[in-house]
């Protein structure tokens, strides 16, 4: 009676970033009693991922497919959820919804817009020159707001602070992040963080170059153990535990799931040593805060990098708000264009 | 000016930096390509040599610690990689553009295969020279941080244009890639002279893969390349297998490469995808520009079969 | 080498044989070549001459035999051996390396080249190797970029330049003018004379033969079928030596052209930009009528070859009108159709056939996208194909094992006479030939041209370029003179004379 | 002249008219069978040896593999469903070749025909399903064929080598789509995916009755059919290959060698667009990044194993979908890396490349051989004179 777990990867397992952070979460189900976890690596988005859904089914058994990627949802994974409604799929990306998506679907997916948030509390100790960096895949909302995030947490320090950002344009290209690593580090940035699938690029070439680190997806310290300043993480380990314990005692699972700091879902990377007094206090405090709940980061009066009003006096947006989900702008401070 | 911030300044050092250290393996594989065509053997499969000399040098360098003994088995790599196409294209019907693609993945699976567990351990780099230090900008001193490599490569792209006319191997290779029966009449073998051109194209391209893993971007993820290897070998066609045309197309490529990412740096971010594009581009416009039915592709060794 | 006085080698093969697979090429040939001689080699195509001499170079390893060098035995493994020994060759198909310079050309043919080339030292040699020679060549120039005849002279000059002391030439003078070829065996001849120099030379042209050599070796099938010394010999004792007594195709009488024989062929003002494109060639006015063969003699690289490729379509004209029977002419399918023309580019197999594609398949290219009734088809079919092949082979005695054998398989006389073949049916207005006969023997070089006569005969306007001036003086009505890309004489074949043609084609006008 | 050749002798040699027996063709076919399942087997041996030496077991690799790839019908339908795209991409590099150019950048091809096959599904919506559909084939093809179509244009007008303006033009390619797709024919709502706007329900391709693959295969095949005549049956193939056999000759016979080289490079460039309408209309449902899949560089290892001939394409993307889907069942079962896959590919397609050399060796393939003894070895009797 033993229960199996599918798991799908758009990239290599070990990529110290995206896929990586969810084959440790998927690694730690293997030791559960009764669970086994087939995973398969480098699943392109195409008929491909819809042929390894259905093969983990017909050849494996599996009962539970985590697909991770984003582009794996619409249409490969709804059709899978058509074709096999007795199955259960979870898919990483929160863009399950009730009214248009099967009751066998279901996404999942963590606010680690406050992660950045807090890097951006320890970038803005950190810098000296008022500039920081972020090295980005695409200009999609959730990316964008992990760029807003950045940003207000650094000016929540120093309102002056102004944040450079590169688009690189694919999720994974290894020169073209170093470059634009470059590029920032020469325009001035001294704080550098990231959001595309493999951070590890960006990391050693910022630290190569003097800058300090902000972290993303995994623990990237062991790379740039002195610049390293600290890192938004995933912890998909408690997630996908959460999931399973519901499978195996036979309770329906949850179609929409989503979780902080406060849920475990995300946390951040220890402090490093780079980091000042002044900056581990501020970054506690706002990190005890946010444990609380209903903590803003998009509250306002906030406008965007073209001088529209994003967010009136007042208004506040949670992390679960509905609208940051289809952000499509850059805050004031940012260098950028979302286009 | 503020000192640390050099504005649109910025777009020319970047390119001239982006032409540094982007161009080293395109400066290696090209190199090592145009000795290979230059023998009448074109080797579509140095983007696998690349991939697994990468993947070898940052295995060896984080094994021993050394990134010159990295290096030296990205070469040692390359050239087994090298010698094994030009032995199997020895063979009558055998096609050297075909075994290249499949080298080309047969490499590239090898690499991933064995570069599992060395993503995640970090390697030591190979050293750069400093070159900037008469300037107190440090954007101009981060420019002008030359690897050894790209200096070598330099060296070796002038020592080959030099050697192609004034030594005897020079002339044996240029020989036997235009002319098989020319050479068999003077007593070559032209399967042992393209042979070995070969295992040294080999060779150099895995040097190319030891700086991308241990220099720029200096580390060992399965995305490393994304093509490079493949663009370098058509750079030499581009080049018209001119060494010095090599090295100026591969330095052109770096730079025009490093365009994009500079002006999103100093604000100009419209259609950034068209800036990415910017290497591609502008390499065919020139082609298009320097090519004519009236005098097609001067410079082809008569024996290459794409240029047939 | 120079301490036995003079320096030139004997050669002689005991009981040489060669197979490829089953098949013998060499049959126990033995010949003697004594130092000093100028000694011709003599046979039909195929006949094992160049097997012989390639065996004698270390090219080929024969299958048993032996090698006697100035009467002692020697190993030749490989062509390396042979230079070492002081033999060289000019080979039947040329050696020189097209990218590179002369100079470059002649310096690595060397045996002992530096690691490290100083060109300085090397031109300087070379300048005063240079001053020796009767002729004078650009050595600064890529090999591709000189025409055919200072090719062949740099191949014989790189050999002298090595210092051999056996020299074998294949077939040297087939793309010399008559005055070149008088040039470069006048060249050899006195170093043989002088005792620098041993010379075979394989050749089909007796009358060459007869002027320069002083003994001969006859080869048929692979046997020797004679020797003999040249002052004893006929050209018809050679040439039954060479094929026995079978007969020779014979020129079908020349019928006069008529008066009023109407023009096919019409160039007007033609002008065109050559191959380097620096120079351009400028037809003034020339015209073929129905029943003539009107023949073009040049230097090659005088623009003859630029010249066919604007007949043929292959180059862009600046200026000027190619009219056929009256039609202006731009050499496309339809054109070449409905008027009736047809081309026979030189080296058939380079210009005119797709090598690896089947013998059926070369020999339909010109119909394969027309029915019987001669109107277009979208689907062609094989069986048709096929049948059509078959009768051309038959009528045309191509010789091949299959016809669906590549046509590169086939020996050079019969890629020509398969491609002949495919031009000369049906009804033919316009021939235009170019060099046809080139490199086969005389067997093979009388059938081609009674061929062309014979078209002639029926009415076509012929055309016809060749290097070879004995085959334009055998075929022509009329001679034109090309130099420097110009039609420069005309004469009449009935005044013709080689000397007043040879004169212009050099230019001395 | 003189010849010892009586005429009648020369059709002798031919068989009875020049045609081959039944038995002939089949030994002519057979070599062309024998010889790639040899290599095959050998090269899954090699395959083997590596795979004892990471310390796996072979028998229970290539057990997998059967099953993954080919062992049951969903396995069989697996590997179909991804031999679909391959056949279009293959014919983009095969028909080129045929006429002597080598094309690799049928990947820009690919991409640009999925873009304008989506603007096209977006601008036609709302008009009766089988118009619009047609409407994105031919936008597909349209697209796909003048990306493809310029290659060859530039080839035969400006000398531009093809091999490298193919493959400039691919990268280009992409970046174009990326830049329609996140930019001018974004669809807003397609928020951390930027896609075009989706394809309505009624305007998807759907799959074969009776199977999990969708039509897209049987466009291929019938593309592959449909090129195997064009090239080996019409006479407009006929003179492609004349050209493509030796271009100098094609102009002596006054063939339009620039037409034909534009029209095959266009139409080659038309399948491969055809390719990215057909991933918009039956599996991703609007354009995005996921089109630039690979699927132009698998395609030209399949043509190069296929020698270029469209009919062969068929099976040889079978065999490759078949390795695809195995992989992944190896990557689960038998905890090795996805790039297993990879090396077991390369080792067979060296294995494959390098068994080119026997054709011909064998005497059992070659009627020529058999009916008069070792014919090839022996001109003299070709020559007639034995
Ligand atoms: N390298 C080779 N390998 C196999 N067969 C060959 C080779 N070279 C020539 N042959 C065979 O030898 C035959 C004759 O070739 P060759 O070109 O020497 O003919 P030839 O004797 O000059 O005939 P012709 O009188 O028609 O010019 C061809 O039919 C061919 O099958
Ligand atoms: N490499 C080869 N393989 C097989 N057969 C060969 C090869 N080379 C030559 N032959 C055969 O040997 C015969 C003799 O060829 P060879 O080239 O010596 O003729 P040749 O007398 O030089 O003719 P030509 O006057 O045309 O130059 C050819 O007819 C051909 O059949
Ligand atoms: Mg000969
Ligand atoms: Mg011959």
């Amino acid at each position: 009676a033993a229960v199996t777990v599918g798991f799908i990867y758009v990239g290599p397992k070990d990529d110290y970033g995206y896929n990586q952070a969810h084959a440790e979460g998927a690694a730690t189900l293997k030791a559960i009693e009764g669970i086994s976890v087939v995973e398969e690596e480098n699943v392109p988005e195409t008929v491909d991922v819809q042929k390894t859904m259905e093969s983990m089914i017909n050849l494996d058994g599996a009962s539970l497919i985590f697909p991770t990627s984003f582009g794996y949802f619409d249409p490969h994974m709804l059709a899978m959820c058509e074709k096999f409604p007795d199955m259960q799929f979870r898919h990483c990306g929160g863009m399950w919804n009730k009214d248009k998506h099967p009751m066998n679907a279901g996404s999942y997916f963590g606010y680690i817009g406050m992660g950045q948030y807090l890097n951006g509390v320890a970038a803005g100790h950190a810098t000296k020159t008022k500039k920081i960096g972020f090295v980005a895949a695409k200009p999609i909302p959730q990316v964008l707001l992990n760029i807003n995030s950045f940003l207000l947490g650094a000016r929540s320090v120093d309102p002056a602070i102004t944040c450079q950002v590169i688009f690189t344009g694919e999720w994974s290209l290894a020169v073209k992040e170093a470059e634009a690593t470059n590029a920032l580090v020469d325009q001035g940035a001294d704080v550098i963080t990231c959001h595309v699938d493999s951070p590890k690029v960006v990391v050693e070439t910022a630290a190569g170059r003097g800058a300090f680190i902000c972290g993303y997806h995994a623990n990237q310290s062991p790379l740039a153990p002195e610049k390293y300043l600290t890192g938004a993480e995933w912890n998909w380990a408690k997630v996908y535990k959460m999931f399973v314990d519901d499978l195996v005692a036979g309770k329906p699972m949850p179609n929409f799931t989503r979780g902080g700091l406060a849920d475990g879902f995300v946390k951040m990377s220890p402090l490093g040593p780079a980091v000042s007094e002044a900056a581990r206090a501020q970054f506690d405090g706002t990190l005890a805060e946010m444990m609380k709940g209903g903590f803003s980061v998009i509250k306002g009066p906030l406008k965007n990098n073209k001088g529209d009003v994003v967010a009136t006096e007042g208004q506040t947006f949670v992390e679960a708000a509905i609208e940051l989900e289809s952000m499509d702008y850059l805050v004031e401070g940012v260098v950028g264009s979302t286009a | 000016m503020d000192a640390t911030e050099i504005g649109l300044w910025g777009v020319p050092l970047a390119v001239l930096g982006g032409a540094i250290r982007v161009s080293t393996p395109f400066i290696f594989v090209s190199l090592g390509e145009a000795i290979t065509e230059r023998s009448g053997r074109i080797n579509l499969g140095l983007e696998g040599t690349l991939v697994f000399g990468a993947m070898t040098a940052y295995a060896v360098a984080v094994m021993t610690g050394s990134p010159w003994l990295g290096l030296l088995a990205a070469a040692a790599a390359g050239l087994c990689f090298g010698l094994f196409h030009g032995w199997i294209c020895k063979f009558r019907g055998v096609n050297d553009i075909a075994i290249g693609i499949a080298l080309m993945l047969f490499g590239s699976g090898l690499a991933f295969f064995f570069g599992k567990p060395f993503i995640r351990p970090s390697a030591p780099d190979l050293p750069a020279i400093p070159f900037g230090g008469w300037s107190d900008i440090p954007q101009v001193q981060a420019a002008l941080n030359v690897n050894v490599l790209f200096l070598i490569g330099a060296a070796l792209a002038v020592f080959l244009w030099w050697a192609f006319r004034n030594t005897r191997a020079g002339l044996i290779l240029r020989v036997v890639g235009d002319s098989s029966d020319a050479a068999r009449a003077m007593g070559l073998n032209p399967n042992t002279v393209r042979l070995i051109a070969t295992g040294i194209g080999g060779a150099l391209a895995g040097i190319g893969g030891a700086y991308l893993s241990l220099y720029y971007p200096g580390s060992w993820t399965e995305g490393i390349s994304s093509g490079q290897g493949l663009m370098a070998v058509a750079l030499v066609i581009f080049a018209r297998w001119n060494p010095l045309g090599c090295f100026a197309a591969a330095l052109l490529f770096g730079g025009a490469g490093a365009l994009g990412p500079a002006l999103q740096s100093v604000g100009v971010t419209q259609g950034y995808y068209l800036f990415y594009a910017a290497p591609y581009i502008l390499t065919l416009v020139i082609m298009i520009a320097t090519s004519s039915p009236s005098r097609s592709l001067a410079g082809a060794p008569g024996e290459l079969s794409i240029t047939k | 080498m120079s301490d036995r006085g003079k320096k030139a080698l004997g050669v002689e093969t005991i009981g040489m044989s060669m197979r490829f697979g089953a098949f013998t090429a060499l049959d126990d040939v033995s010949i003697k070549v004594p130092a000093g001689s100028f000694h011709a080699l003599l046979g039909e195509n195929g006949a094992g001459k160049s097997t012989l001499v390639k065996c004698i170079m270390g090219f080929y390893h024969p299958t048993t035999g032996d090698i006697l060098v100035d009467g002692r035995e020697v190993t030749i493994a490989s062509p390396k051996d042979a230079s070492a020994l002081g033999l060289g060759m000019v080979y039947q198909h040329f050696t020189l390396v097209p990218s590179l310079t002369g100079a470059e050309n002649l310096v690595i043919s060397r045996e002992k080249v530096p690691g490290i080339i100083d060109w300085r030292k090397e031109r300087a040699a070379l300048a005063q190797f240079m001053e020796r020679m009767p002729f004078k060549l650009p050595l600064d120039v890529k090999v591709a970029e000189l025409a055919a005849g200072e090719k062949q002279k740099l191949e014989i000059i790189k050999q002298l330049y090595l210092g051999r002391s056996f020299l074998v030439l294949d077939e040297p003078t087939s793309v010399l003018t008559p005055g070149e070829a008088q040039e470069v065996l006048g060249l050899v001849r006195g170093m043989t004379k002088a005792g620098d120099l041993t010379v075979l030379m394989i050749s089909h042209k007796f009358h060459e033969v007869t002027a320069f050599a002083d003994d001969i070796t006859v080869l048929r099938k692979g046997r020797l079928t004679g020797t003999g010394k040249v002052l004893e010999l006929s050209h018809k004792k050679m040439a039954a030596m060479m094929i026995g007594d079978q007969p020779i195709a014979a020129l079908d009488s020349r019928a006069p052209v008529p008066v009023g024989a109407r023009r096919i062929l019409t160039v007007k003002a033609l002008k065109a930009p050559d191959r380097t494109g620096l120079k351009t060639i400028n037809i003034g006015e020339l015209d073929v009528k129905s029943g003539e063969i009107v023949g073009v003699a040049g230097i090659s690289g005088n623009g003859q070859k630029e010249f066919l490729e604007v007949l043929a379509g292959q180059r862009t004209r600046d200026a000027g009108d190619v009219l056929v029977k009256g039609s202006p002419y731009g050499a496309s399918r339809a054109e070449a159709r409905t008027l009736n023309v047809r081309f026979i580019p030189e080296e058939p197999l380079r210009n005119a056939c797709a090598p690896r594609m089947t013998v059926a398949e070369n020999m339909a290219f010109r119909t394969f996208d027309l029915n019987e009734a001669g109107k277009p088809i979208s689907w062609i079919r094989m069986s048709a194909i096929r049948d059509y092949a078959t009768r051309l082979v038959e009528q045309f005695k191509v010789k091949t094992a299959s016809l669906a054998s590549p046509i590169s398989s086939l020996s050079g006389g019969n890629v020509q006479r398969a491609v002949l073949a495919r031009e000369l049916t049906g009804e033919v207005d316009l021939l235009i030939v170019s060099n046809p006969c080139f490199g086969l023997d005389f067997s093979a070089v009388a059938e081609i041209r009674a061929r062309i006569m014979k078209a002639r005969n029926a009415g076509a306007a012929v055309l016809l370029m060749s290097e070879d001036l004995d085959e334009l003086l055998e075929l022509s009505d009329r001679i034109f003179v090309m130099s420097d890309g110009a039609l420069v004489y005309e004469t009449p074949i009935a005044q013709a004379s080689v000397q007043t043609i040879g004169e212009h084609m050099a230019g001395h006008h | 002249m003189a010849d010892t050749v009586s005429s009648a002798s020369v059709p002798v040699m031919l068989g009875a008219r020049g045609y081959p027996t039944a038995l002939e063709w089949i030994a002519r076919r057979a070599e062309a069978f024998v010889i790639p399942v040899a290599a095959l087997i050998v090269g899954m041996a090699l395959f083997s040896l590596f795979i004892a030496l990471v310390g796996k077991s072979p028998v229970q690799l290539y057990e997998t593999m059967w099953r993954g790839g080919f062992g049951s019908w969903f396995s069989i339908q697996n590997s179909l469903s991804r031999a679909a795209p391959l056949l279009l991409a293959a014919l983009c590099v095969a028909l080129p070749a045929r006429l002597g150019l080598v094309v690799i950048g049928g990947e820009g091809a690919i991409v640009l025909g999925g873009v304008a096959a989506a603007a096209m599904g977006v601008a036609t919506s709302g008009a009766p399903a089988f118009f619009v559909i047609l409407a994105m084939g031919v936008a597909g093809l349209a697209a796909g064929g003048i990306w493809i179509g310029a290659v060859g244009a530039l080839r035969h007008y400006r000398a531009v080598n093809e091999t490298i303006s193919s493959l400039l033009m691919a990268y280009i390619a992409i970046a174009l789509m990326n830049h329609l797709v996140e930019g001018p024919l974004r669809d807003p709502a397609s928020l951390n995916k930027p896609s075009t706007e989706p394809l309505a329900e009624a305007y998807r391709i759907g799959n074969i009755p009776g199977m999990d693959v969708h039509w897209g295969l049987v466009v291929g095949v019938i593309a592959c059919i449909l090129s195997w005549l064009l090239i080996e049956k019409t006479s407009w193939g006929f003179a492609a290959r004349i050209a493509g056999g030796n271009v100098r000759a094609a102009q002596v016979q006054g063939l339009a060698v620039g037409p034909l080289i534009v029209g095959f490079t266009a139409l080659a460039g038309g399948f491969a667009g055809l390719a990215g309408m057909l991933e918009v209309a039956a599996v991703q449902g609007s354009a995005n990044a996921s089109l630039a899949a690979g699927y132009g560089y698998t395609g030209i290892l399949v043509a190069f194993l296929a020698r270029h001939n469209p009919l062969a394409i068929i099976p040889v993307a079978f065999l490759l979908g078949g390795i695809d889907a195995s992989g992944g069942l190896i990557q689960r079962r038998m905890d090795l890396p996805d790039a297993t896959v990879l090396v077991l590919q390369g080792m067979l397609f060296v294995v494959i490349l390098f068994s080119e050399t026997f054709y011909g060796r064998f005497k059992a393939f070659n009627p020529d051989l058999w009916q008069r003894g070792d014919l090839l070895k022996r001109p003299d009797l070709l020559k007639g004179t034995a």
